[in-house]
């Protein structure tokens, strides 16, 4: 693998940008491999990657139907925390934070991982308990994370409305000087060339149109450029989890929808930290472009459309303007929408499956992109070992049958 | 002393009687009405409007409409009316306008950016920020700052915005979108049909390219053509115009989101009506089509060669548009690059306007049509088979280098003639407007007659003229009518009759296919030739990306950020994959195109928000009680949309109370005397019907058969997952009528829950249910002196203790207004719970207040209610539970109906293996040890306090408040097991390190047995 | 049968005497504290509260219903969804809300006589009635202006080209909810929630500045 | 946005004055507590989720009030039919596994099947 550096760049432009090499092959399927992927976005690119890196598997391919990282990847609003409520969603959470601190340098590729803190306000008495109740489970599981009251909240963001004019008026909010956003697409990028690198093959436009099973267990799947097999596959399929389900003969407790984003025009920078509201339900944080980016909430209804409807994007633009009077006449360049697979307690699934040797995850709903490396690290070690790694244990299926659910609801309606 | 150097003498749409003054970076100049701001500025002879966002080139107008990538200008004078961003070639001029370029330092001018720029270009590739900044790791926020430092292009307010903005929500059979020749035709046949009709343009003047067309209809110019079918068009009751409105977004079913701009020709920030009423600055029409007609039109595609971003590069029918619309010409010597007979048009209205054309460099071997006729018999130069393959020049153009090329081999197969000029205008074909049919998702196709893509329509839409691959004036318009015509008939309009105007067929030789213009250099080498202007990608780029393995087209657009710009690359996006495909080697249906999203052009955000702002962002919810609590100086709680009075501080020597000070005043009172509380916002529900109570047994946890008459019962629900959902107070009025209470959140979503299981499970139970939340007003008298209070106020209802029992409800009247009284308890005290029609809730509240003087009546808000309902252990949903508890958790097994015949709602759920362990975390009482201390409502309960981070939890405290009555703080906590460890300790590690310790008991404080409320 | 029938249900007249209780309308505080701009020439819309009639729901069949309402009221139920039918007088409407429930609007101080009466003919009968009155209100709107003052409130198609006299729709108005009725030419009436009514009056004003709408008192 | 048309108001109304409720055709199962775990969670929480025609319920909340389906798919977003809570649907995709497994285990009865 080319390394990337400053020095490398001058040497580069002196010869014209002649020499860059491919950051990925574009290999021919082969027949058989250890392991499959299916699924090119970040999670399942970072699942090779570790498999390769950290498991010495190296015969992985990932069987992506479009181009890589071109699902979720590239549409969501970047941001990364892990202040999640329950000690299982913490723990998946902050150990992906801890790969993200590193990730830059661990993959060579700089996925511009910013560190600017988020913070989530609280508008209500109910917000504000439920604020402390989180941060105090953040501290006592090791999170950075802390209870700013209004005054706080101002001195970090002086454009934030925090006045009592408001309708629902800023009361506090919690604050992870930790978090923060990260370059999207450089994510998927960067764990392509890592990965690749050491040898798995990466096939794009190659889609998969079913699974290969004999008795109970997995042993291919069949792609429209012909049949690959594995005795073990992971799915990591946002936005086509259920479809893949299906193809494999079993139903997952969790529905497409879509959620929508938007960005403002670029502007000189003005926010530099990331802002989150569930109340008045709206997040927002300024690009290193200078794009305002706005999340929307997601559409009630299923839909693989990869877009929602408008209403929504309205709530959402209300919700800023009233946190921020004076972004009114910034203008709105552009929207899109991402499929979120939502689970009912807003935790995603990672697991066996009735089919042995068939891993899925999936089930992010609107909290994938932070959970990248994590995820990636600890679904890697459970296809490696076969068992669910301890990490990734609770987020089984099974939960759904015995009723231990992980239920983030309360403490991530917008769970950014 | 007017300086508009290049405004002709005569000619154009604009009006030179009526003069306009404003400023540019600080400098004064000169326009006329009629202008946009980039005529206004060519006129003037200003050739740097802004300098490029990477690499801080100097840059110049373009372009004369959406498209444009560079005149992208902050406007404003006044800080509150700043917009950034605003495109010079769509904003109108003004009296008065100030607009300053959005980069450059000290200067556009001057840029020392610019330097940083040229020496450092070179090591600026596409994505090198992915390559480099990564050593050392804790260097990147610091990196960050500078490179955020030289992103963005305008600057956001920094004070509030001074107008406001409004919605309209509109309805039509056929919408129009353009108003162009096919936009005009189309809406015409559609109007005369009699049905609803909406034509919306984006242009401040109705009319697209037969404002400057060089033809005429029925012998006379296309613009008045144009001008007499707006003329009819204004005059039908049937139809909408709607100029200076951009369809910005296609949602679904037809609806389409129009952007007015209404007042931005006038000035920086909304003038008032005549009448003095404040008007609003944008308007977004929401619009609801039967059918909509894109009439959207075509953008030109600029040639890519080298130096094509220097001021004085142009796409050709911007040369038009400028010269024959606002009678500038912009330079003085034109070369003209085409690969098309229709841009000729550039050089003759050049030409016709007595300025000199160089050259006509067409890439074609042998053009032949009218308008290449017309360029000869100028005398003007027309040299083929070859390409402007590099402009030179600094901050303006000074030359075009000319030489032949061979498209097939991407070749110059000549010597270069350099042609010394001040203006390259250029045309690689023209691009159909499919932007808004791609926000469905649907993929265009490309359409090698046109070299363009063409959109791919869903149901109810349809695409008319350019917008759909048909240029011919003659043909635009028969399309136009038959595309309106159809959309009548679809939605129902009778056939009408259109006579097409005549109209001179022009001859066309057929256009060659050129996007990027070889240079002698291989593209990597050469001077940059700019695909897209804003983003400063280069063709280099796109071909360094392709050679890094970035060949899906998304790639290549991420990579380099082609199409991210505020154009949304109008007119680079086609240039781009037309330079992939060549790359990729494969051919631009191969590459495929990205998808456009919403918006078409940039939208206000006050627009989209419209009047859901300030005062009117979310509704207020009022009890018919607000006036008296504002009255008497209540602070208020938001619950849900409600405003609840929190508490209500007393000023005693212009002091005012605490918090703290007023609940222990409030509690005290309750307890000792008699307090009231508005409780109107507590959900009713009116049930009635034979099943009804069969209906309250299904969807309640506990038993409902035996309440009778007269009888009021608390009642849990739960979802099916066995968890609690809501809680209240249901009474039975008449046998087959009850009045449930709900909790004030939950109110709509239990009426839809209620319906839910009726309309879908259990149709066949005879029951209703209707929402009375609003018709009665609750007030909740309570304290050991409530019953005397009440009784001043009614004389029809026996208030006997043996007679009226504890959760009993009677009829009768207070303070002379019928009244249901309920003696249900939130408190534990001796409560009635007084509810009236709402009507004639203050009568009755300033009555009690009027005989509780001399009880020092004590109006408590929620924060009271809480303490006084958590010292007696009663839960409130949503506090103490979060959709994760059950009541068995709770403690709640005795209002749970095990053995009730019917599995109710809830039921089986509560015997899954997890929902069923015996050490789930569970409601409990906790004292701290401590008595001042009053634990924090979200701390975390740990058993073990020395235990390392991270630490178990085993629950956390959920209610805490300092109780008056027992002067200590109490809490109520789930912690695991938790009803099986009474009298242990718990302990509670909080943020600033301090440990407190707490015993667990019962969830009731005060008065376990009860008694209190039976009084 | 029929006292039996009365008896299964708590028939209570909630409405007091108002000529010795002080009485409020749900606009009583944005009255007060909005202020009510007097209407002028200039006035193209003109905004009046109709306050204290008689809003009752009933529930139930149509064909029962129809029949108890032609002897009680003489006048029947709406014939299509999403429509009015008036008495003679035009005092009273009835409005279809939904297949098996409709709004009576009757003079104030009617509507226990008329519940009175209809459960008594409907006897045993499958319906409901519910007195509603103290939780909402009805306003007229009147002028020229008032379809594009409820164009930037309502969702609902509100040209009077489509929407009718006599039609009227229960729909979300700005971020509550109203029932809008065309009750003539020029006249159209909002039915709006008691709690909502203070939101719903600031937003008219705010909408109809432009229109120089008025408030009659 | 969508335009929905309610079979209770007979007209095409605006997608803000209903809400989704999921899947159509979810029963409650007849007997809960002769469902094991396993049939309990299924019924609570799986779903189909196709990628094309599906199923699903509505309520027109701000409106008649009245619960009712929609045949809707799921990328085009194209409704194909809307019908009462009671009656079946008119267009239909190939039967999942999950409703085949259901229609041969003849377990759907009620209005919302």
């Amino acid at each position: 693998m080319q390394r990337y550096s400053g020095f490398g760049l001058v040497k580069h432009a002196l010869s014209h940008h002649e020499h860059w090499e491919r950051q990925w092959r574009n290999p021919t399927p082969k027949k058989q491999y250890d392991v499959i992927i299916v699924g090119g976005g970040g999670h399942g690119l970072a699942t090779a990657y570790y498999l390769a890196k950290e498991h010495g598997i190296t015969n992985v391919a990932v069987v992506e139907k479009g181009w890589l990282g071109g699902g979720n990847t590239a549409r969501n609003t970047t941001i990364v925390r892990s202040n999640y409520l329950w000690d299982e969603a913490a723990a998946l959470y902050e150990h992906s934070m801890k790969l993200w601190e590193g990730l830059s340098q661990d993959i060579n590729y700089n996925v511009m991982f910013s560190q600017r803190g988020v913070l989530n306000l609280g508008h209500t008495l109910q917000d504000m308990r439920d604020i402390q109740r989180r941060v105090n489970a953040n501290r006592l599981n090791g999170i950075d994370s802390e209870v700013l009251d209004a005054d706080g909240v101002q001195q970090i963001v002086p454009i934030l409305d925090c006045s009592k004019r408001a309708r629902y008026p800023v009361m506090g909010a919690s604050w992870q000087p930790r978090a923060g956003v990260a370059r999207h697409d450089a994510v998927a990028w960067g764990y392509a060339r890592a990965a690749d690198a050491l040898g798995v093959d990466l096939l794009q436009n190659t889609e998969v149109t079913g699974f290969k099973i004999r008795d109970g267990q997995v042993y291919g799947v069949h792609t429209n450029r012909g049949d690959i097999e594995a005795k073990t596959i992971g799915c990591v399929t946002a936005g086509n989890s259920g479809v893949l389900a299906k193809m494999a003969g079993f139903r997952l407790p969790l529905e497409s929808h879509p959620l929508q984003a938007l960005v403002s025009e670029p502007l000189k920078p003005i926010l530099d930290t990331v802002v989150m509201s569930n109340h008045v339900h709206g997040y927002i944080s300024q690009s290193d472009k200078g794009d305002l980016v706005i999340g929307a909430g997601i559409d009630g209804y299923n839909g693989y459309g990869q877009r929602g409807s408008f209403p929504t994007v309205e709530h959402t633009l209300q919700a800023i303007v009233e946190m921020f009077p004076i972004f009114s006449r910034v203008r709105m360049n552009r929207q899109w929408g991402g499929i979120v697979d939502t689970c009912p307690d807003a935790c995603p699934i990672l697991s066996k499956t009735p089919v042995k040797g068939l891993f899925f995850n999936c089930g992010w709903g609107t909290g994938g992109f932070k959970a990248t490396p994590g995820s990636g690290h600890v679904f890697a070690a459970s296809l490696a070992k076969g068992e669910m790694h301890p990490i990734a244990a609770p987020f089984s299926i099974d939960r759904f049958h015995t009723g231990a659910l992980v239920d983030e609801h309360g403490a991530a309606g917008v769970a950014h | 002393m007017n300086q508009q150097v290049q405004r002709l003498a005569q000619g154009g749409r604009i009006d030179r009687s009526r003069p306009l003054g404003f400023t540019f970076n600080g400098q004064t100049y000169q326009g006329y009405h009629g202008d946009t701001l980039a005529s206004a500025l060519l006129a003037n002879g200003v050739d740097i409007v802004n300098r490029s966002f990477k690499y801080s080139r100097p840059r110049g107008i373009v372009a004369a409409g959406a498209e444009e990538p560079n005149a992208v200008v902050q406007l404003g004078a006044s800080e509150a009316a700043q917009v950034p961003n605003v495109r010079a070639t769509q904003q109108a001029l003004y009296d008065g306008l100030v607009a300053r370029s959005t980069n450059g330092w000290p200067s556009v001018q001057k840029d020392l950016m610019g330097l940083v720029g040229k020496v450092g270009g070179k090591f600026m590739p596409p994505g090198f920020y992915y390559k480099t900044f990564m050593a050392p790791a804790s260097m990147w926020m610091t990196y960050e700052k500078y490179i955020r430092k030289s992103a963005g292009l305008g600057r956001s307010p920094a004070e509030a915005d001074p107008d406001i903005y409004d919605h309209l929500n509109r309805h039509c059979e056929v919408l129009v979108i353009g108003a162009g020749p096919a936009g005009l035709a189309a809406a015409l046949a559609a109007a005369r049909s009699g049905v609803r009709v909406i034509l919306a343009d984006e242009q401040e003047e109705m009319g697209g390219s037969l404002l400057d067309s060089r033809e005429s209809l029925d012998g006379k110019p296309a613009a008045e053509w144009a001008a007499e079918v707006l003329d009819e068009l204004s005059g039908l009751a049937n139809v909408t115009l709607l100029p200076r409105t951009t369809a910005n977004g296609y949602h679904d079913h037809n609806f389409v989101t129009l952007h007015e701009r209404r007042t931005e020709h006038l000035a920086d920030s909304a003038p008032r009506t005549a009448q003095g009423a404040r008007q609003s600055r944008a308007r977004m029409h929401r619009v609801r089509a039967g059918q909509v007609i894109l009439a959207t039109g075509a953008h030109e595609r600029p040639l890519v060669y080298a130096g094509n971003d220097v001021p004085g590069n142009l796409v050709a029918g911007a040369v038009s548009t400028y010269i024959r619309r606002y009678g500038v010409v912009p330079g003085n010597k034109l070369v003209l690059s085409v690969s098309n007979d229709y841009a000729y048009r550039a050089a003759l209205d050049w030409h016709d306007a007595g300025r000199e054309v160089v050259a006509i460099v067409d890439a074609r071997e042998a053009p032949d049509g009218d308008l290449v006729g017309a360029a000869r018999e100028r005398g003007i130069r027309v040299i083929t088979g070859s390409a402007v393959i590099e402009a030179k020049g600094a901050n303006r153009v000074s030359a075009a280098r000319v030489a032949k090329i061979d498209i097939d081999g991407f070749r110059v197969a000549g010597p270069a003639e350099t042609l010394a000029c001040d203006c390259v205008a250029s045309s690689g074909g023209y691009s159909p407007v499919i932007h808004l049919a791609s926000h469905t998702g649907a993929r265009p196709t490309w359409n090698d007659d046109i070299l363009g893509f063409v959109p791919t329509l869903v149901d109810g839409v349809l695409a008319s003229g350019a917008a759909h691959g048909i240029y011919a004036l003659g043909e635009v318009l028969a399309d136009g009518v038959a595309v309106g015509s159809r959309a009548a008939a679809a939605t129902r309009g009778e056939a009408a009759e259109i006579a097409l105007p005549a109209c001179q067929a022009i001859s066309e030789s057929p256009a060659c296919a050129l996007y990027q213009v070889p240079h002698e250099k291989p593209t990597l080498r050469a001077p940059k030739q700019f695909v897209d202007l804003q983003n400063d990608v280069t063709a280099a780029a796109i071909e360094l990306a392709t050679r890094e393995g970035f060949e899906s087209i998304e790639h290549v657009k991420r990579y380099t950020a082609m199409g991210f710009g505020t154009d949304q690359g109008k007119l680079g996006n086609i240039n781009g994959m037309a330079i992939a495909a060549r790359c990729l080697e494969r051919t631009i249906p191969e590459v495929g195109t990205t998808v456009f999203r919403p918006n078409y052009t940039p939208v206000t955000f006050g627009a989209i928000v419209g009047r859901h702002c300030g005062a009117l962002f979310d509704p207020e919810r009022y009890t018919a009680l607000h006036q008296w609590h504002v009255e008497n100086g209540a602070e208020f709680e938001d619950v849900g949309q409600w405003k609840r009075p929190w508490y209500y501080p007393r000023k005693q020597g212009g002091k005012q109370e605490s918090m703290h000070e007023a609940v222990a005043r409030e509690c005290r009172a309750v307890r000792e005397g008699v307090g009231i509380l508005d409780a109107s916002t507590l959900g009713k529900i009116d049930i009635q019907g034979p099943d009804a109570r069969e209906f309250l047994a299904r969807i309640y946890t506990n038993k409902w058969e035996k309440l009778a008459v007269g009888k009021c019962r608390y009642g849990l629900m739960c979802k099916d997952d066995g968890m609690v959902t809501d809680d209240g107070v249901t009474s039975c009025l008449a046998d087959n009528h009850f009045v449930m209470t709900t909790t004030t959140g939950g109110a709509a979503a239990i009426l839809e829950w209620l319906e839910l299981w009726h309309q879908t499970e259990w149709p066949e139970l005879d029951v209703t249910f209707t929402s009375v939340t609003d018709h009665w007003a609750t007030m909740t008298v309570t304290g050991p002196k409530s019953r005397a209070l009440l009784a001043e106020l009614t004389d029809d209802i026996d208030l006997d203790r043996d007679s009226f029992k504890f959760m009993d409800w009677r009829e009768g009247t207070v303070a002379g207004v019928p009244a249901r009284v309920f003696r249900i308890s939130f408190t534990g005290e001796l409560t009635f719970e007084i509810n009236v029609q709402a009507h004639y809730a203050m009568h009755v509240w300033k009555a009690l207040f009027e005989h509780g003087k001399k009880y020092d009546l004590t109006p408590y808000g929620t924060e009271t209610m809480h303490v006084l309902r958590a010292e007696k252990g009663f839960i409130i949903v949503g506090q103490d539970t979060d959709g994760s508890v059950t009541p068995e958790d709770l403690g709640m097994q005795w209002c749970v109906g095990y053995d009730k015949p019917f599995s109710w709602i809830g039921k089986r759920a509560l015997t899954r293996s997890d929902t069923a362990r015996s050490d789930r975390k569970q409601l409990v009482g906790l004292r701290p040890k401590d008595p001042k201390v009053v634990l924090e409502e979200g701390a975390q309960i740990v058993f073990d306090p020395n235990h390392a981070i991270p630490m178990p939890m085993v629950g956390h405290v959920t209610s805490s408040y300092y109780s008056p009555t027992l002067d200590s703080g109490f809490a109520l906590a789930v912690v695991k097991g938790g009803q099986q460890r009474m009298g242990e300790s718990v302990y509670l590690p909080m943020a600033d390190g301090s440990v407190h310790e707490a015993e667990i008991t019962s969830t009731i404080f005060i008065d376990p047995k009860g008694e209190r409320q039976h009084v | 049968m029929s006292d039996s029938a009365l008896s299964r249900v708590n028939l209570f007249d909630s409405r007091a005497d108002h000529a010795s209780v002080a009485v409020e309308s749900p606009l009583a505080y944005s009255l007060q504290r909005s202020g009510a701009p007097a209407p002028s020439a200039a006035s193209r819309v003109v905004l009046r509260e109709q306050a204290f009639l008689g809003h009752l729901i009933l529930r139930g069949g149509a064909i029962v219903l129809d029949e108890a309402l032609r002897e009680v009221l003489d006048t029947g139920l709406p014939g299509r969804p999403n429509t009015l039918s008036w008495d003679a007088s035009g005092e009273r409407s009835i409005q279809w809300l939904s297949p098996d429930e409709w709004l009576l609007i009757v003079p104030g101080g009617e509507a226990f006589a008329v519940e009175r009466r209809l459960r008594e003919r409907l006897a045993d009968a499958s319906f409901a009635i519910v007195d509603v009155s103290g939780g909402q209100t009805l306003l007229t709107l009147e002028g020229e202006a008032v379809p594009e003052l409820l164009m930037k409130s309502v969702v609902y198609d509100v040209d009077p080209s489509h929407f009718a006299v006599g039609k009227g729709v229960n729909t979300v108005f700005a971020k509550a909810t109203a029932i809008v009725r065309r009750s003539g030419e020029t006249r159209w009436e909002l039915v709006v929630r008691r709690s909502f009514a203070d939101y719903c009056y600031r937003w008219l004003l705010d909408a109809g500045e432009e229109y120089a709408i008025g408030v009659e008192r | 946005m969508f335009q929905i048309y309610c079979p209770y108001c007979e007209e095409l109304r605006e997608e803000e004055e209903f809400h989704p409720k999921g899947q159509a055709h979810i029963v409650r199962p007849a007997d809960p507590e002769a469902c094991s775990d396993e049939e309990w969670g299924d019924y609570l929480f799986f779903r189909d989720n196709p990628r094309g025609i599906h199923h699903e319920m509505w309520v027109h909340a701000v409106g008649c009030r009245k619960f009712f389906n929609v045949t809707r798919h799921t990328v085009s977003y194209a409704i194909l039919e809307t019908y009462k809570i009671g009656e079946q649907p008119s267009v239909t995709a190939e039967p999942s596994a999950g409703e085949a497994a259901a229609s041969t285990a003849d377990v759907r009865q009620g209005v919302r099947a």
